[in-house]
């Protein structure tokens, strides 16, 4: 009802009211709970071809965040933000895309880029420092990794929100973390995204931390996933260990974004189980202890159980997945331990279309450094 | 970079302002290139603040000519995804201060996508700014914010200062496939010249200067707003015996060092005339070019006239903050002519 | 319940949630409806003094909206948003304050600032443009009017903060209008008053438009009241156009934030009457038709049917109101009229506590040039 | 501007890092003043993200030393708000380029509150942002963005280079009841020098730029992160027979004309020496000040010596970016010397 409508014996005429409400508050609320499905009754339902598959991603997932975290220390990575704890929702983010959709991960969703099928010696190109970005958006579909928290987002929109004008059946996935959530930009791109109904799903990854600063000291929201009824668009709260979970509440998002309902704000409740990178201290700021629960809800457990209950699963099937996570392991080891042939002239390379008078100087200045650098070796 | 060629149709030359030839220069632009999407606060329905998009709405629909909801940040940073997915995104931020919440967008994004992605990713996307005093705005209506654009790798910087120019330069810009701050200059919208909008002749490309006077005693190196400034005060220095070269750059970047030095070369002096605030403003980018490659031509220093190094002022004291004639004849003064 | 909480005959055991709720969402959640009191049974219930002081106030309110708009016209003032049709939120805001509290302005809210005992004069100034801030924000406890959208909300969270941590009682109420809240300022200045727990109230004046652009363009939220539910803070829907209610709710929300139970979002549905400013051309989107609906819900209306239909007021006791409003705008049109006294080397006054040595040689010579041009006219 | 009393215990010089400096210099400052709020992300448990802030909450109380949520407009815009009523935060920005979203703030309430307020509303709050590269850090973690803050009226830039100077300019900072954005230069924060943290050498006010090597033949003028590139360039200097002397600027703004000009006209040659990008950056500003107030002193053009006018490279390429020696040597070496 409206004000227009409201009747009472001493109403006044009433105008249109250029408030009237556009949407039914109800349904964009997310559930009061996680939504779950492995551990719980629903989890019977689920088709053991997409288990198997979670599963051999996920553990996939723990192989390749052990081996990059190894690879900083060996000098191999500059830095590394892992997603240990994290794979079930980084591995479903990927999973429920068709090939013309488009993610958007931020710098810690590697992983994401990889599960999608990005060779990990691309996606990890910015964390090596060799250049920004390893690998072409357009040919994989996959935005660079964002560095500056949560201005992906506004892109994810624009970009969904061209191809639906040209016609294109195309949904884009952008991913967040809590943190990032507080920025205006997760803001802005909310709300362009409910205006034109743009075909974009926001994941929010509540990993519990923004570096140190923990949850309660970022929002005091009841859930990250109620943001959504502010901007008119769902909101759904998800088990984001629960990798069955999250693929079907992620399938449901890109479904409903490509039916043309528009934009979906999903929050994943996890947990990050390794420091922020791999030159942050996470004991300054958190106990082992909570850690600890944490390991009790790890998203290949959850799956392990699952499979092996319900014998979809033996231990040969999961000896043979860590041998193929293994392999994989031992090859981006080997290509990363490969120093990458760089060219500094690159440098002026993509600055713009054309090298301006001024950056054309320059490069003919570095040049010429380069080869008196060169004549000086040989010499 | 590209210039545009001719439209067929014929027409006839007729006074024109400023703000006709940027909406001409939108809707031609749109009209040849299905990829144009013109966005921002009030844009549609009503045509703009200052009208400049009027009738796109009508002409080519809201999808393409959009009202966005009132968030710089978010009109800047969709803009990039539309690009990134190949269209060709003309943004206007409605006043030159509201441009800043679009800042991280621009420096960390517009700017830079082309060079983080080793050119998978061009922005062809042109951000049209209103800027400079002169028209009596209240606070945050009357920046000059060029000297932020100029010192940001990967963007272009625009400015017409004429009729011809303020079209010829936004079709150039909006075809460019790197990204274009285009400042308009708000005091200049009503400025009037005779023009045809059905032959709109070609202007030189981005990047090149142009002698908009030719004189032999000294150079005013200008842009944009304060260009009629520096006519004029040519026309009044002619009275007293300097006879001025007038240069408009056009664009800050790309910046043509090769015309200014020639212009320079030749006369022995030279003022830098803008009203943004002097202090780090351009003036001392472009006046430090100048010394460095004309140091053994020249007469006296180079010098500068700029706004003063303060906030903009309020609108009944912005007078005194513009540089006006005066202030340009007295810095001419000041080039050591008995040398 | 939290996940760790859930109780299932399969579930698995699960660690302490990060995300555990901080609130209920139930309470936080506006009417469906906006709350109104004047014209409801609920209005016999209105203290008389204040139906009367509400009165006089939003009479007073729209003389001076109208004497301000035909002072842009006589080219005394270089532009006016006019408050005509708001006058019941602008003043509400004013009223509900103590002497102690802040008010923070947007640009349109000169309003407010009258109301809350400012010089007209000074709260004019901006508009007038002899200076930036006609008034000692100090003084008044009156912000500057902001006219970057949005961006004044964050200064009073952080003010509402700051008394708070100094152990003074003092709550900051903000106003914004409905296109600013599409602003990350909007966002961030919410989260952060929630996270603090600030003494605030932010006031969103939802007329409708913002310029041109009418609401649905702005946003799909259901209301913007709706936005409060995910920063954790209670949303408020009121009819703006209902000065009683108004107070009333914005009554309650100061009390809250005065007792330490944090911020509020209310949102006051009313319409803008005159065009943006008197720069702007309405009729460019919007019928008159639409506008013609709103006049019968006035708020002077509103509150002269209450007053009439009790007896509170009699045709001399309204003359005595409207002849008061006419004293007010006949003194502030002759002080309007007069040119301020301005003096040229006030620009350099306060850019910086004390001038760098660039500002003395520049204050040198507009200094010279202007005795030079005194000489010139004396000559 | 204020300079800072010793305080009173004594204790003994030792070696000292940049950063140890500057967390004394927020503990010092907070222990003094009640009203120093120190606010911004990580800044309290953690301690920053470079441990400048270590150990300030414990001491000082989370009221005091404050982690914020994830909003850098939200922090320094907060903060303008418990400036209004009298508290002086000191915000710390976790990368340059994260200063970004603050800009809008930054420009249009930090710098001009004061003015707009015709002095009612000062703003004594210290933005501190780490700045500069050559610390291996990924795209958006080694912007050099002093251009951006000297072209805004109404800030104090600030950016020291010893470790003495971490300190003493830090509380200055804190101290000037005007804002100040204080610049760390990132890849001197390990640098390390004899200090002695109970007894803190008064330095000189902000405002004032300090020769750190005299010298006759040539000025190299800097600041921040390339001040040890300028000394280290002078000794190697010497032994090709150049004299240089090497300012280092502490402030932008204000800007020490002063000290400079007497400098410049004494050695007749200048380069200006910064790792900020060229066009548009700091150098362009400062060498046209030196060539306008040196001119008939000048043996040759002022020359600058810059980054390159790029994105700032990836780690891997960072080292061909940043001047260092070898650039400045060159630059030194076209000051026509043979004239
Ligand atoms: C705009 C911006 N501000 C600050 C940073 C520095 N920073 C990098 S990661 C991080 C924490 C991010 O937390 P969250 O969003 O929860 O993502 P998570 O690291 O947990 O995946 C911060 C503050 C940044 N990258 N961008
Ligand atoms: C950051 C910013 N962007 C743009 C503008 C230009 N502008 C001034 S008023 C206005 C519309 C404001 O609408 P709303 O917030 O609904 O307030 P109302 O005018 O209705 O009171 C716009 C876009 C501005 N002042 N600040
Ligand atoms: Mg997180
Ligand atoms: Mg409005």
């Amino acid at each position: 009802m409206t004000v227009m409508e409201q009747r009472d014996s001493r109403t006044t005429p009433v105008p249109p009211p250029a408030w009237q409400p556009r949407t039914d508050p109800a349904p964009l609320l997310p559930d009061a709970e996680p939504y779950r499905v492995l551990g719980t009754d629903a989890a019977a339902q689920a088709d053991p071809a997409l288990l198997r598959r979670l599963y051999a991603e996920v553990v996939h997932g723990r192989r390749y965040n052990a081996q990059a975290t190894a690879l900083t220390r060996q000098g191999r990575l500059a830095v590394y933000p892992s997603t240990t704890g994290q794979e079930a929702a980084e591995v479903a983010a990927a999973l429920v895309l068709q090939e013309r959709d488009w993610l958007f991960p931020s710098y810690r969703d590697t992983l994401a880029a990889v599960a999608r099928g990005l060779d990990p010696v691309q996606a990890l190109t910015l964390l090596r420092g060799d250049w920004h970005t390893g690998y072409d958006p357009r040919e994989h579909r996959i935005a660079p990794l964002s560095t500056p928290l949560a201005t992906q987002l506004p892109h994810a929109v624009g970009l969904a929100h061209a191809a639906r004008l040209k016609g294109d059946d195309v949904v884009a996935l952008a991913m967040v973390g809590d943190g990032g959530t507080s920025e205006g930009d997760f803001h802005e791109a909310l709300n362009f995204a409910a205006v034109w109904q743009a075909p974009v799903v926001f994941l929010v990854q509540n990993n519990g931390f923004a570096i140190s600063v923990p949850l309660a000291k970022q929002t005091a929201a009841p859930t990250l996933a109620h943001k959504a009824v502010g901007y008119g668009m769902p909101g759904r709260l998800v088990d984001g260990n629960d990798a069955v979970a999250m693929h079907e509440v992620l399938s449901e998002a890109v479904a409903r974004a490509r039916e043309g309902h528009g934009p979906t704000l999903v929050e994943a409740v996890t947990y990050r189980m390794d420091a922020h990178t791999n030159a942050d201290d996470a004991t300054r700021y958190r106990t082992d202890a909570e850690v600890e629960t944490w390991r009790a809800h790890d998203p290949i457990l959850l799956l392990e159980r699952e499979l092996t209950e319900r014998g979809l699963i033996d231990d040969a099937g999961i000896q043979a997945v860590r041998d193929d996570a293994e392999t994989m392991a031992a090859g981006l080891r080997e290509r990363m331990n490969q120093d990458p042939a760089l060219d500094p002239m690159d440098l002026f390379g993509d600055v713009y279309a054309e090298r301006t008078p001024q950056l054309r100087e320059q490069a003919d200045q570095l040049r010429a450094e380069l080869d008196a650098e060169a004549e000086g070796d040989q010499a | 970079m590209t210039t545009v060629a001719k439209p067929p149709a014929a027409g006839s030359a007729k006074p024109a302002t400023m703000a006709q030839a940027l909406g001409r220069a939108l809707r031609d632009a749109m009209a040849e290139d299905p990829s144009v999407h013109v966005m921002g606060e009030d844009v549609g329905t009503l045509g703009g603040v200052f009208r400049i998009t009027d009738g796109l709405a009508k002409e080519f629909g809201e999808d393409r000519c959009t009202d966005t909801p009132l968030a710089e940040a978010g009109i800047l940073g969709t803009a990039v995804g539309m690009a990134m997915y190949g269209l060709r995104p003309v943004v206007e931020m409605q006043f030159d201060a509201f441009a800043y919440p679009a800042f991280e967008q621009l420096v960390s994004h517009v700017a830079r996508m082309r060079n983080r992605t080793r050119g998978a990713l061009p922005m062809p996307l042109t951000v049209r700014i209103p800027y400079g005093g002169g028209i009596g705005g209240v606070e945050h209506h009357s920046d000059s914010s060029e000297a932020y654009y100029m010192a940001t790798p990967g963007l272009t910087v625009v400015t017409p200062a004429t009729v011809a120019d303020a079209y010829g330069l936004l079709r150039q810009s909006i075809a460019s496939d790197d990204p274009v701050v285009f400042l308009e200059p708000k005091r200049l919208y009503w400025s009037k010249d005779t023009w045809n909008p059905e032959r709109p002749a070609d202007v030189e490309p981005i990047g090149t200067a142009v002698v908009r006077r030719p004189g032999t005693g000294a150079t005013l190196i200008t842009y944009g707003p304060s260009l009629p400034v520096c006519l004029e005060a040519a026309e009044a220095a002619q009275a007293e015996g300097w006879d001025l070269e007038v240069i408009d750059l056009r664009s800050l970047v790309p910046f043509d060092d090769a015309t200014v030095a020639a212009s320079v070369r030749r006369t022995g002096r030279a003022v830098v005339v803008h009203e943004s605030g002097g202090f780090g403003g351009p003036g001392g980018e472009i006046a430090a070019r100048v010394s460095e490659r004309c140091f053994h031509y020249l007469q006296a220093p180079v010098l500068r006239v700029a706004g003063f190094d303060i906030p903009y002022p309020p609108p009944m004291l912005e007078r005194h903050h513009l540089p006006g004639v005066d202030r340009v004849l007295d810095a001419v003064a000041r080039l050591q002519w008995d040398q």
